[in-house]
């Protein structure tokens, strides 16, 4: 059986830090990781060296680190904020990223996802979190291939590898 | 003129000309003995009670709009007792025995239906919960029986036990009965109305009038009418009109949808639940499979349907019915529920006199007969029968609730 | 499947949140000034307003953030959130 | 094979090339790629399709499109399927079909005995017989069951896969009739995301049907030209075969696309959120109440030209046309164009159009005003009617034909309209219902909205395109409107009854019911006056078609008997589905574990792999119950993880326990106002016990939470309610707290929880190569420190859910299954045993652990549970503590826990037993109490049991008795601790 032209692969594991806190500290991170986190919620910012910030909502960005450092950044971010009121948790294994590319991928994700991802609205570099079929997932576009990225939780990794399979189609 | 198939087949010779209306359809009187607001099931029912077994025949029965239009008209005919708490458990199962000889009765074929149920159970745990609702029913007459996967097999020969959540054992009920759900309404009403109880249709209750002594009348889209018994048995606004005699009601009005199929020959006699899935369904006299599942997750008065819940409900049945993948979902809707905190019913009087409510039944066809005959008696007597002592308004200033939620499938 | 505006992230169906009761339903702020009466029946009694209400939504399956919505409960109606400006 | 005799030459979009065969009632037919069913069966000359619902009278087809109501089939063969409406189904090779509720055949019903005694078997009947013996409807239901149903379940599943999409859109049209078509066009062109939804297989809607002029040629051509012009805008989605089913709120609109274009997908749900919406519905023809016009041979007008036009089909040779309106007369000149030889119109209006009359004169027809049909011949196959003047004395004339087309004019199709919310309100012009004010983003344009003149749909089409757009932010030129064919307005008069010759005649209102119009006069007659009561008393309106042609007559009539105005009586709710939808599409793509996912834990194969017998247990996380052996039983099994935990060591997965990262300076005040204990002394490097309650007083949820850091605590959750403690804590902090400066992160995922627990449990650690010193001395009781397990970063906390010595081993979940297999090769030399959650059940109850969700089960409150020692006495509020409060200031007996020793050893009182008073028989009284779980204890070698007895905690001492299995058993109730009351075992 043939199925919808697209292909998922899961990614290796990146590390994750949840990062919460007010304007200052976001000021302050932004300076330290030389990374502008954006003020407002589904919007990204992406570095030279990898690291992907997503803004989860005004307080709350998710930093993600492919170089393996992720305990050194904390650190560092930590003795920063020394005094504010922060929160900057690891949460490099509550998520797995899943790699989903083709040219009908947009057909396959939107059986998962109830947001609108067509191109005038979702083009690559846009992000989103948003409801994955029965859990939840940020949405990343990152080219016009088009390729998007799905991040979520791991205990959910065979559930989201099995949706996109099934809704690719292939015997 | 008596219902009977003698009389029906004189009729038919005479092209049905002699037939009467099954009501009278009134025009208020200046007073009443007693009224009653709400022209569904309990309402009607419980004029047909205080005529019948309290002799109380100077009634009206007030309906805002045409008889039986609540949550008569929408629901999915089940009649069970499968309630955990002692005091739950002994309503509904003389609940569910009080339908049994109401055709007879009211002269008005119900079609009640020995149908039985049988849950579905799909976890270890769900087995412990209902080994639990099992063996505390026992002390209350209730028949319920776990039985095992082979049982389960012959009852339901064509479940398949799903890879995700596979079939571990069930429920057998054999008490669970339907019937024609706007029957119930007509039968009432035509009883009643033999006995000289008003039925008034298209006619709203604005205001509730009270003096020193309590209740003295209501103010209606027909004018005044006085009377010193005021029941209320209001589906989906008894918030509103409970106001009107300035009684606040624990209560929140939720949606509760379902959904039938068309209609094919006889395929499953049980009533089934899906206990993992929180889903049942039963196949109606006329053919049609008729499925619902728990209350909408959020309060709303707007009787309208919601795509996703239908999709939840067909899915979870085809989970373990696969062989009904080409049948045709053809018809949903919703109707509104009163529901207390604890999901137990008001049958109470209140702190204004002569003022008694029937209220929030959570879906309170299953218990129309037994709670109307208990609100008639209410009136009647302005003391609660045993029966209801728990269902008192009382509780909500003491925290005694009947906290159901935990028990099978009771919404 | 009521469209629900976040103010963080826009419309989003309603299965990505989590209804949370009314705002009027507020928690007393000294319980233990209140009979055991006035307290059951904050514990016990919602508004359930027929009509426009302020309501608590959790936004589960994206910013998790609680929200307020303004609701008409008699036929789903939704009033639109207003956002701040000058987010960059 | 020469052509059938009722197909016309080279009439009609039938693919003449492409021949296909197919079956219905075991005859073998043909027909031509492009033909429905119904056309097919008509082009073969088959008159009886069906047998009705209620008297198996025969019925032919009646219409061409989603409201037939006589030829419901069901489809056999691969394609196994029941009440398939023949009139929507394309033809395809190999078709399978016969007629439903037909014993043992069409033609040869024997239900049709039911027929002779309809004059016993009135609406309702069933409510006044049946009675006897005394409630015995069973007998008879059951009977009448065999009898109800229309087509037959099938026996296994079809297989079909499906798919559901998501779909956002600017302009969402529903219907590619003229209306529609023009305002998709006029929306595509300014540069709107728009999608056209059509149920048929291809776009024109009514245009296909007809032979109108639109821009001087053929309506087909311009169709052609718009489809084509909308397939090259890149952002105009246009779907064919897809029937839009269900408006719901805020736009939100299903709509069920059959063979989309992707080929392994039998059907799509289209979950769709529009922008704005244009409603392209059309109308639908209804027919008229004579006696007998449910005979095979009588047709719906509109269908009997549809059928000659689109397919190149004559349902009859010589046909009658009887109509109300102008609009037939269009009709039978299509007709006699297409070969049928139309000999009568007889128009119930006393004067038609003179140019449409001055046409059908041209054409050879006669016309007879003020007539109607007083008869009808042939009960199996029309061969004549006969036609009386409505008033005078002239001589009832008598007519023969094969085919009589009947229209008693239009319906709007409002359905959707309606189920957006809006009101359909009368309009005398059209004597029917139309929309009244919108109330969503939407506009109604051409026949659905009344409007039935070509130039004014197309016209009304353009601009609703190009506002909806506009609407939408999108600009662009007006449109010119195409000059069409003009047409006569309709100027019906109603008809929704002709006076029946004789008193038992029958006259049909709704065809799928057989609700006839004696049926609405008996329910007005008894009562049954709203039109919400007509429609349930009789149950017209509920069939297949859910009242598509028959509801708006049915509304006519109970107006007129009940002397007021169709608008006064008004319709019943239009609720979707607006025509069936398969349970495969409104299940969509299914792997077995879609609807509800499987969360899994890193250890969760090694169970899988290793004999463990899963079992749900909350959080959609399967764990575990215990790990059988080979042969093993499960109690087996549970006893011997229990004994191997109390004398050995063993090892278990708390992964899907739930965890929260709660940090920020005032995190301590938040602990002390979410939980019933103090935190204000708990040092970083510790962790503690902690409750929860609900504001209710219940118990919401128990476990223990860490302090990491000066700021910054670790709390776990049960699996089950972790989702449910989260939100119910940034509530709090959200709407009750928001000055609490606290940041709650959920952490559930990122740790894998491995307990090792027993005696031995130290021993184990130690030969996993941790890092630090494990003593006693050292590391104590409630202890938490870093370290590493096996080589592997590891937090290790002194904690216990079995009442053993324990390490409770906290990792990154992508080392947890690693860590396991390293502490169960450790484990060997031990013997370690992996223990499942039964096995835990059994060691907490030993040890008397509450479990919030059965001894506190709703009434109970946390002193009830004897957890009284975990609440704070001296610090403010916190939340449940009023509540618990009320409790003990009301006063009155409570339902406490105790332990309970039955005098039967052997004998394991089985959860959910009543406890009872054996000196009363008021049932209200009977029952004190309940066993909330029971086991057979290894460790104790005897049974024992966890209950809730009213005031048990005075009763310590007494016997009270079990009610189980209408035995009665006795049992000694104790205090609730069995093993170790005094910690000794885990504080080691």
């Amino acid at each position: 059986m043939a199925g919808y032209d697209a292909t998922v692969k899961i990614l290796p594991h990146s590390g994750f830090l949840d990062l919460r806190g007010n304007a200052v500290v976001r000021q302050i991170c932004s300076d330290v990781l030389g990374l502008s986190l954006p003020a407002a919620a589904n919007q990204l910012k992406t570095a030279t060296d990898g690291r992907i910030v997503y803004c989860i909502s005004n307080d709350h960005w998710i930093l993600q680190i492919v170089d393996g450092r992720q305990n050194d950044v904390l650190r560092t971010l930590e003795q920063a904020a020394v005094g504010l009121s922060h929160s900057f948790v690891d949460v490099s294994d509550m998520y797995i990223q899943i790699r989903l590319s083709g040219p009908e991928s947009q057909e396959v994700l939107s059986q998962a996802v109830s947001i609108d991802i067509h191109p005038r609205v979702f083009p690559p570099g846009a992000t989103a979190r948003a409801g994955f079929a029965e859990t939840t997932a940020q949405l990343h576009c990152v080219d016009d291939a088009p390729t998007f990225i799905v991040t979520v939780y791991s205990s959910y990794r065979q559930y989201a590898i099995d949706l996109l399979n099934t809704a690719i189609g292939a015997a | 003129m008596k219902y009977s198939a003698l009389t029906l087949a004189l009729q038919g010779l005479r092209n049905h000309r002699d037939w009467r209306p099954a009501w009278r359809n009134a025009t208020p009187k200046k007073s009443y003995d007693a009224i009653i607001i709400g022209g569904g099931g309990h309402g009607l029912g419980a004029a047909f009670y205080l005529a019948k077994k309290h002799g109380i025949r100077n009634v009206a029965v007030l309906e805002k709009g045409w008889l039986g239009g609540g949550n008569t008209a929408r629901n999915t005919m089940t009649i069970r007792d499968n309630f955990l708490y002692p005091d739950n458990a002994r309503f509904h199962h003389a609940a569910v025995k009080a339908w049994h000889s109401l055709s007879t009765e009211l002269n008005f074929n119900i079609m009640l239906s020995k149908r039985g149920m049988t849950t579905v159970l799909m976890s270890e745990r769900d087995l412990s919960d209902a080994q639990r609702m099992v063996n505390t029913t026992a002390l209350f007459g209730a028949k319920h029986r776990i039985i095992d996967l082979a049982e389960l097999q012959r009852r339901l020969p064509m479940a398949v036990s799903p890879e995700r959540l596979p079939i571990v054992g069930g429920i057998h009920h054999p008490d669970v009965v339907i019937a024609r759900h706007d029957a119930i309404a007509w039968g009432y009403a035509r009883a009643a109305s033999k006995f000289g109880v008003d039925i008034v249709e298209n006619c709203e209750v604005v205001d509730i009038h009270c003096d020193a002594q309590g209740v003295c009348g209501v103010e209606t889209t027909q004018g005044r009418i006085a009377t010193r018994k005021l029941g209320m048995a209001v589906a989906g606004h008894g918030k509103q009109v409970a106001a009107m005699a300035e009684i606040v009601l624990p209560i929140e009005t939720v949606p509760l949808q379902a959904l039938v199929s068309s209609p094919v020959k006889p395929v499953i006699d049980d009533v089934v639940v899906l206990r993992g899935f929180n889903t049942y369904f039963m196949q109606s006299d006329k053919g049609e499979l008729v499925m619902g599942a728990g209350t909408d997750p959020y309060p709303s008065y707007a009787q309208r349907g919601s795509p996703q819940i239908p999709e939840a409900i067909i899915a979870a049945i085809l989970q373990v019915f696969p062989m009904f993948e080409r049948m045709k979902f053809m018809r949903q809707w919703a109707g509104v529920l009163d529901i207390t905190y604890d999901n137990t019913p008001i049958i109470s009087k209140t702190p204004v006199a002569g003022f008694y409510v029937d209220v929030a039944g959570s879906g309170g066809f299953k218990t129309t007969p037994l709670a109307a005959m208990m609100h008639a008696d209410l009136i009647a007597n302005d003391r609660p029968d045993p029966m209801i002592d728990a269902y008192s308004l009382d509780r909500f200033a003491n925290g005694r609730l009947i906290l159901e939620r935990a028990s099978y499938g009771n919404r | 499947m009521i469209y629900i505006d976040c103010p963080h992230c826009g419309e989003r169906n309603e299965d990505e949140f989590v209804y949370g009761g009314d705002v009027a339903h507020r928690r007393p702020e000294d319980p233990a000034a209140l009979s055991d009466a006035q307290w059951c029946n904050y514990i016990y009694t919602v508004p359930n307003t027929k009509g426009w209400a302020e309501e608590h939504w959790w936004h589960m399956r994206g910013c998790q953030r609680w929200i307020t919505v303004h609701r008409n409960s008699v036929n789903n109606e939704l009033q639109s959130v207003l956002r701040e400006k000058g987010n960059d | 094979m020469t052509e059938s005799l009722f197909r016309i030459a080279s009439a009609g979009r039938v693919d003449r090339t492409k021949k296909l065969t197919f079956t219905f009632n075991g005859r073998t037919y043909s027909g031509y790629a492009g033909d429905t069913l119904a056309s097919a069966l008509l082009a073969n000359g088959v008159s009886i399709v069906g047998r009705s619902f209620k008297y198996h009278r025969p019925r032919g087809i009646m219409s061409a499109g989603p409201e037939e109501t006589n030829a419901i089939v069901q489809l056999l063969g691969d394609f196994d399927e029941p009440n398939v409406v023949a009139t929507m189904l394309p033809l395809f090779e190999g078709l399978e079909a016969r007629s439903v509720n037909a014993r043992p055949t069409v033609e040869f019903d024997l239900g049709a005995i039911k027929n002779l005694f309809h004059r016993f078997i009135p609406a309702g009947f069933y409510y006044k017989t049946f009675m006897w013996p005394a409630d015995r409807w069973d007998w008879y239901g059951s009977a009448i069951r065999r009898v109800a149903g229309w087509g037959t379940a099938p026996a296994t599943p079809a297989g079909g896969r499906y798919e559901h999409r998501y779909h956002h859109c600017d302009v969402l049209i529903v219907g590619a009739g003229p209306a529609g078509l023009a305002a998709a066009l006029a929306a595509g062109r300014t540069g709107a995301r728009v999608l056209l939804v059509d149920n048929q297989v291809e776009p024109g809607g009514s245009l296909l049907g007809t032979n109108l002029v639109i821009d001087g040629t053929a309506a087909l051509q311009w169709i052609a030209g718009i489809t084509a012009e909308l397939d090259a805008m890149p952002d105009v989605v246009r779907l064919s075969e897809a029937s839009a089913t269900g408006y719901y709120d805020q736009n939100f609109l299903t709509v069920v696309e059959n063979r989309p274009d992707k080929h392994w997908v039998r059907e799509r749900l289209w979950k769709i959120r529009a922008k704005q919406v244009v409603l392209a519905t059309g109308a639908i023809e209804r027919p008229i109440a004579f006696a007998d016009n449910d005979r095979p041979g009588v047709m719906l007008a509109a269908a009997a030209s549809n059928y000659c036009v689109r397919y190149g089909v004559m349902p009859g040779h010589t046909a009658v046309i009887f109509t109300n309106n102008n609009g037939s007369y269009q009709h039978a000149i299509d007709l006699v164009r297409s070969g049928v030889a139309v000999a009568t119109i007889i128009d119930l209006r006393a004067q038609a159009d003179p140019e449409l009359s001055a046409a059908a004169h041209a054409e050879g027809i006669e016309i007879l005003h003020s007539s109607h049909i007083s008869k009808v011949y042939g009960s199996r196959k029309l061969r004549a009617v006969e036609v009386v003047a409505k008033t005078g004395v002239a001589a009832a004339r008598r007519i023969r034909c094969d085919l009589l087309a009947v229209s008693g004019g239009w319906n709007p199709t409002i359905h959707l309209f309606s189920q957006s919310g809006g009101k359909p309100i009368y309009d005398t012009d059209i004597a029917s219902f139309v929309p009244g004010a919108t109330v969503q983003n939407q506009l109604s344009v051409g026949a659905c909205k009344g409007s039935f003149q070509l130039s004014r749909c197309i016209g009304d089409g353009l601009v609703a395109g190009a506002r909806s757009a506009a609407a939408c932010g999108f600009d662009s030129d007006d449109i010119a409107a195409p000059a069409c064919t003009a047409e006569a307005s309709l100027d019906i008069i109603p008809a929704w009854e002709v006076p029946l010759p004789k008193p038992s005649g029958l006259a049909f209102l709704d065809f799928n019911n057989d609700v006839t119009t004696k049926d609405i006069r008996l329910a007005v007659r008894e009562g049954y006056r709203s039109v919400e009561l007509v429609k349930r008393y009789t149950t017209a309106g509920m069939g297949i078609d859910q009242g598509k042609s028959g509801n708006v007559n049915i509304i006519g009539l109970l107006a007129e008997i009940t002397d007021t105005k169709p608008g006064t009586v008004g319709t019943t709710t239009y609720r979707p589905a607006y025509s069936p939808i398969s349970f495969g599409a409104m299940a969509g793509a299914d792997n077995g574990h879609s609807i509800i996912p499987w969360r899994r834990t890193p250890i969760t194969d090694w169970f899988v792999d290793n004999g463990g017998r899963l079992d749900e247990t909350g959080a959609l996380f399967r764990r575990p119950l215990y790990i059988a052996h080979a042969g093993e039983s499960a109690s087996d099994a549970i006893n011997r993880e229990a004994l191997a935990v109390r004398n050995g060591v063993g090892i278990y997965d708390g992964t899907p326990l739930g965890k929260i990262s709660v940090k920020g300076p005032d995190a301590v005040t938040f602990l002390n106002r979410v939980y019933t204990n103090a935190w204000d002394k708990l040092p970083v490097g510790r962790c503690k016990f902690g409750y929860m309650l609900h504001d209710d007083g219940r118990l919401l949820d128990d476990g223990v939470t860490f302090r990491l850091t000066d700021d910054h605590y670790l709390m776990s959750t049960g699996s089950g309610v972790a989702a449910v403690v989260l939100k119910h804590l940034e509530k709090l902090l959200h709407c009750d707290w928001p000055d609490l400066d606290v940041y709650l992160t959920p952490v559930s995922d990122q740790w894998a929880v491995i307990c090792v627990c027993g005696p031995l449990a130290r021993d184990v650690v130690r030969a996993a190569g941790i890092d630090i010193n494990v003593d006693p001395e050292s590391f104590r009781f409630l202890d938490t420190r870093y370290c590493k397990v096996a080589g592997i970063d590891a937090r290790v906390s002194r904690v216990t859910y079995t009442g053993e010595l324990s390490f409770e081993v906290v990792v990154a979940t992508r080392h947890g299954r690693n860590c396991w297999q390293a502490l169960l090769a450790a484990g060997e030399a031990f013997d370690i045993t992996p223990v499942g959650s039964d096995t835990s059940m059994l060691l907490r109850t030993e040890k008397a652990f509450i479990a919030a969700g059965l001894e506190g089960d709703g009434h109970a409150n946390i002193y009830d549970v004897g957890m009284g020692w975990v609440v704070s006495k001296n610090k403010g509020d916190f939340i449940g503590k009023r509540s618990t409060e009320r409790d003990l200031s009301v006063g009155g007996p409570r339902p406490e826990v105790v332990g309970l020793l039955p005098d039967d050893t052997e004998f394991v009182p089985p959860k959910g037993s009543p406890i009872i008073n054996t000196n009363t028989d008021d049932d209200a009284q009977k029952m004190i109490g309940m066993v909330t779980i029971g086991f057979h204890s290894p460790n104790l070698q005897r049974s024992i049991a966890l209950a809730q007895i009213r005031d048990g905690r005075s009763r310590i001492g007494e016997t009270i008795s079990v009610f189980t299995k209408q035995q009665i058993k006795t049992a000694k109730i104790c205090e609730p601790v069995f093993f170790d009351p005094d910690g000794e075992r885990m504080r080691n």
